[in-house]
């Protein structure tokens, strides 16, 4: 039979499907439609330190083969996420990344802080969403200020550490190489790709905030190519996303070296998903003869 | 995947589709519909326009790609649809209003036939405003003893808020508006059905957001179905 | 009437819609299926200044919404263009970009100079193809290299000069800023995006080059945003070009700045497909009383 | 558009389809097809397999995506197709053979019955292997005497090169270069016809490059067919 378990760093997987941050909620809506404990893990809506009402205006936008969002962070805050939400996810034995973002560094150091006192089983640092003005994605563009974020975030934290990093940073390898460099436990990509939609009636943006992030299978040639980039540029694992949508989809971030993958946009193509994707590796697994993810892992 | 029984266009541009299977849900609930695989991304929100023992059925007017590509569907394809989701719209008891403008009609027959045989209610009067050709009329008089229908101009006008205890409408959102102030101070409470568009549908994306009184809520879960105090307040 | 006349600079063109370069050929073969003196302009396969065979391996594949392609410059080199290829074009009443790439700057310069001794209408600097390994897209990654192409080039001819950006560049703002700082006419953007596709039954790249370009509508919201952040940043002219299909799509490019687009991958998906835009745009034009497209470029 | 007249499954997962109008093209020659808007984003490439006074007709086996859309298309829905492109077949004389593998079989019906009608062909064979079924053998059997068909294993076993002037070909690269290779030193000359993926179909966008003895060609307007010995050269 075969064994889709994966170790992401310390951390033992029960298969490489995480749920990407934002696409979930906290879990409990699909948690009313399947068994989500089947899932590896389930990364959180992005929370920062204080709760955020998000962005004013149309929020998505549908394009070929991909979406724009625009949600622009809307989260209860750490300390409402804490009381409210990570209980149901703490009674469900899957990995649960809480993903983190902010405005300030210090906003990201409490808000870390906060976390790490709790049950969780990782940190995800979102520093890549190019849905909010004042922050969050201008931390991964520059290696510099990625550097200066991770380091902060890895001393407030004993939890394991992911970086989630922006395809709109300057240099994606580089980048990826300071956040090892920091003593980042691995690394997700790729968030959103900042774009833009137009209403030609209105003569506007679609949206209030003027551009907004890509996702969905439109992206999926671009996420590869990236985390092929970076696995063959680090040696901390890398969670692999964008426009995920079948088992094949799965092999192939698996081959270009990803350790696990998330599955974001495709959720809400078909709320189960996730069940058909595991079901597809699984019988592809069986029918090549692998045993273990391990086997084809990085081989490109 | 469900399969379809029949999928008639009713009027320009609007069918009336029935599909196979047991399915729930409440009056004002929606489903989400695909009948393509990738392709466009999204599925479409639609409203339940009538359930039977062994059926389904939606009313829905062809706006884009997505509803060309429903419209397009014959009897034996096949469809995948999921809910039912979001709230509905609430028991109510009393003198009743239904008011639907255009294809806002969709959600409200289903509606109209779950409050026409409610014991609560003591009275259901359906107003029902259509650009140029009424949408269902013979099954909507069927429900209720008095339907009023306008052609063009304003179906709000037709309704005097005084005579309700509860109105409930759906329809663009200038006419939900307008019924709402006219509303105030009057004996009537008004329940309007929002759209917005959706991804997830289930309140796990955050893209539905709907400015209430009380914050933001997601059209998919909270809704679609408010309080007009709640929505168009200041 | 609705005049779809435009000026780029210095060159007027009937209309906005520019065929891209590498999927226009030399424009015969498009010329035999209908009048292409009805576009506006036409840029021609990028040219080096020798011949070059391309990549070997599979040069296309099939991406949601999307193509990649990883054709590698294949060419005849500009002698053989000028001989060959240059005359048909110049019987025609259309603009004609002379797309160039390059290995060395030298190259660069030394094609540039070559073409202008000949009757064109602009010199396309093609900074920006991802699919050559040994230059090409690396000039347009920094802004420096930018910066030291662009006068090269700049110095190497008098015709008007266009450059074009690689959606991959560090910066896409400072790219461009540098572009008109060192006396570029005008910016084209976007190229292709660097993406991959795998084959998981050979456990391999598609392509022999390991990377590839994504064109096509997948990457129009991205190509709309860079044209709006560039645009509101130079003020020497800008071609829109990445997934235009629609004669939307061109109004929305127009809205957000570009003062002409370029049609790459929708003509393969129709070949008339610019007639079908031009005709669409005008009845645009009509119904909203818009005389020139003056009065809504830059809207946004 | 065209109107698709007929789209009949003759075999597993292999359609014959008949559109109408009037049509061009020479044997060996294709069309670019869709029965689709922007997705898939590519036409598919599909060779002439018969052309009469008001019909072309397309013999396909179902690949992938766009095949399946294809398959899926009833008698009256429309089909965008551009065309014809490539070179086609030439003009022979003498001592044909024809051999197809598989759905390779789909572009030299045309050509037999081309071949089969010229005055300048003294006797033409036809070699057809397939899997398991026979595709459209009647039809062959109609346009020549001798019609050998091997079901499984190796057709090219049966032929002959040094019977041959000439030697047409289109299945599998391994059949076509076996045959080729078997053919060296014969009186024959072999044909084969070329399999790329396409982008433009008509030698702009060079994405279907086959790399011959006289350098890089395109599919789609060189060939797609060849001589063996270009292709097959080293
Ligand atoms: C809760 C709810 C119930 C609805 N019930 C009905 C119904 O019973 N009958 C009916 O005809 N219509 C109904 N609608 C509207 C229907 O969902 C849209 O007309 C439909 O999604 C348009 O899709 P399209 O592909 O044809 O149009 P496009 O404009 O091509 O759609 C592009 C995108 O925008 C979204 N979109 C476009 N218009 C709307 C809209 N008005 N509301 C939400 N999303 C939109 C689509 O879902 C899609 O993601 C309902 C909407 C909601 C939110
Ligand atoms: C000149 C020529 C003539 C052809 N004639 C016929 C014919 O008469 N009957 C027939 O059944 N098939 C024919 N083919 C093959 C046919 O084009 C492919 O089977 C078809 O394109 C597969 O498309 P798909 O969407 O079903 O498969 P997918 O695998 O989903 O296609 C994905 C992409 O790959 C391309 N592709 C996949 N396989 C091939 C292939 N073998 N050749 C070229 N492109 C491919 C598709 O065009 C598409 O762009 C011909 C190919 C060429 C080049
Ligand atoms: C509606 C929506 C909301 C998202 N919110 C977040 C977020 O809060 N934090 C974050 O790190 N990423 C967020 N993302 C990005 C996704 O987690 C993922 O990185 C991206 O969508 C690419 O993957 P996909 O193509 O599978 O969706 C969001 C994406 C979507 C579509
Ligand atoms: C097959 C192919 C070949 C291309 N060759 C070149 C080239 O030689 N020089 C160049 O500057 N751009 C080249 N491009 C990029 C296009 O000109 C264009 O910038 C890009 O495809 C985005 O536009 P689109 O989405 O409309 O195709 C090529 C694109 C394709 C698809
Ligand atoms: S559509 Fe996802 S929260 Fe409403
Ligand atoms: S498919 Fe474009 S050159 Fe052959």
């Amino acid at each position: 039979m075969a064994n889709l378990k994966v170790q992401f760093g310390s951390i033992t997987m029960k298969n490489p499907l995480v749920m990407a941050s934002g696409t979930f909620g906290f879990g409990k809506e699909y948690g009313q439609l399947y068994d989500i404990e089947r899932l590896g893990g389930i990364a959180t809506k992005g929370l920062t330190l204080e709760k955020r009402s998000g962005n004013t205006g149309m929020r998505i936008w549908e394009t070929p083969s991909g979406i724009l969002n625009s949600v622009g962070l809307e989260n209860p805050g750490v300390e409402a996420f804490i009381k409210e939400e990570l209980p149901y996810l703490n009674n469900l034995n899957v990995v649960k990344l809480v993903n983190i973002g902010g405005k300030t560094l210090q906003d990201y150091v409490d808000a870390i802080a906060m976390v790490s006192k709790e049950k969780a089983d990782m940190i995800e640092l979102n520093i890549s969403c190019p849905n909010v003005k004042e922050g969050g994605m201008a931390f991964g563009i520059t290696a510099d200020s990625t550097r200066r974020i991770v380091r902060a975030a890895r001393n407030a934290t004993q939890l394991p550490l992911v970086v989630k990093l922006s395809p709109n940073a300057e240099d994606i390898v580089k980048a990826a190489v300071v956040c090892q460099e920091e003593g980042a436990d691995g690394i997700t990509l790729i968030n959103t790709v900042k774009a833009m939609a137009i209403d030609i009636d209105k003569r506007k943006s679609i949206f209030d905030n003027m551009y907004a992030g890509l996702s969905g299978p439109a992206i999926k040639p671009i996420a590869l190519r990236m985390v092929h980039e970076v696995c063959k540029n680090v040696s901390i694992p890398v969670m692999g996303v964008g426009g995920i949508t079948t088992w094949k989809d799965v092999v192939e971030f698996i081959m270009v070296g990803a350790t696990c993958v998330q599955i974001g946009t495709a959720n809400f193509i078909k709320s189960t998903i996730p069940l058909d994707i595991l079901e597809g590796l699984e019988a592809y697994m069986v029918q090549e003869g692998i045993n273990s993810l391990e086997e084809i892992r990085g081989i490109i | 995947m469900a399969k379809i029984i029949s999928n008639r266009e009713i009027a320009p541009d609007t069918y009336l589709m029935a599909v196979q299977g047991k399915y729930s849900g409440k009056m004002g609930q929606f489903y989400m519909l695909r009948s393509w695989r990738f392709y466009p991304l999204l599925s479409r929100p639609i409203s339940i326009h009538d359930i039977n023992d062994d059926s389904i059925s939606f009313l829905y007017r062809v706006a884009g790609e997505g509803t060309v590509l429903l419209s397009q569907l014959k009897t034996g394809d096949e469809l995948h649809l999921e809910g039912p989701f979001g709230n509905g719209f609430p028991e109510l008891k009393g003198k009743v209003a239904i008011v639907g403008g255009g294809i806002g009609a969709a959600p409200l027959y289903y509606a109209a036939k779950a409050l026409g045989s409610s014991s609560e209610v003591e009275n259901l009067d359906i107003y029902l405003g259509f650009r140029e050709e009424p949408l269902r009329l013979e099954a909507f008089e069927a429900l209720a003893n008095k339907v009023r229908v306008q052609l063009g101009g304003n179906v709000t006008e037709l309704v005097n808020p005084n005579s309700y205890d509860y109105i409930i409408t759906c329809g663009p959102e200038a006419m939900m508006e307008a019924l709402y102030k006219k509303s105030v101070g009057s004996s009537a409470k008004v329940y309007v059905s929002i759209e917005r568009h959706m991804a997830c549908g289930i309140g796990a994306c955050l893209v539905c957001t709907c400015e209430t009184k009380s914050g933001n809520k997601k059209v998919c879960k909270d809704g679609p179905v408010f309080l007009g105090e709640e929505v168009y307040h200041g």
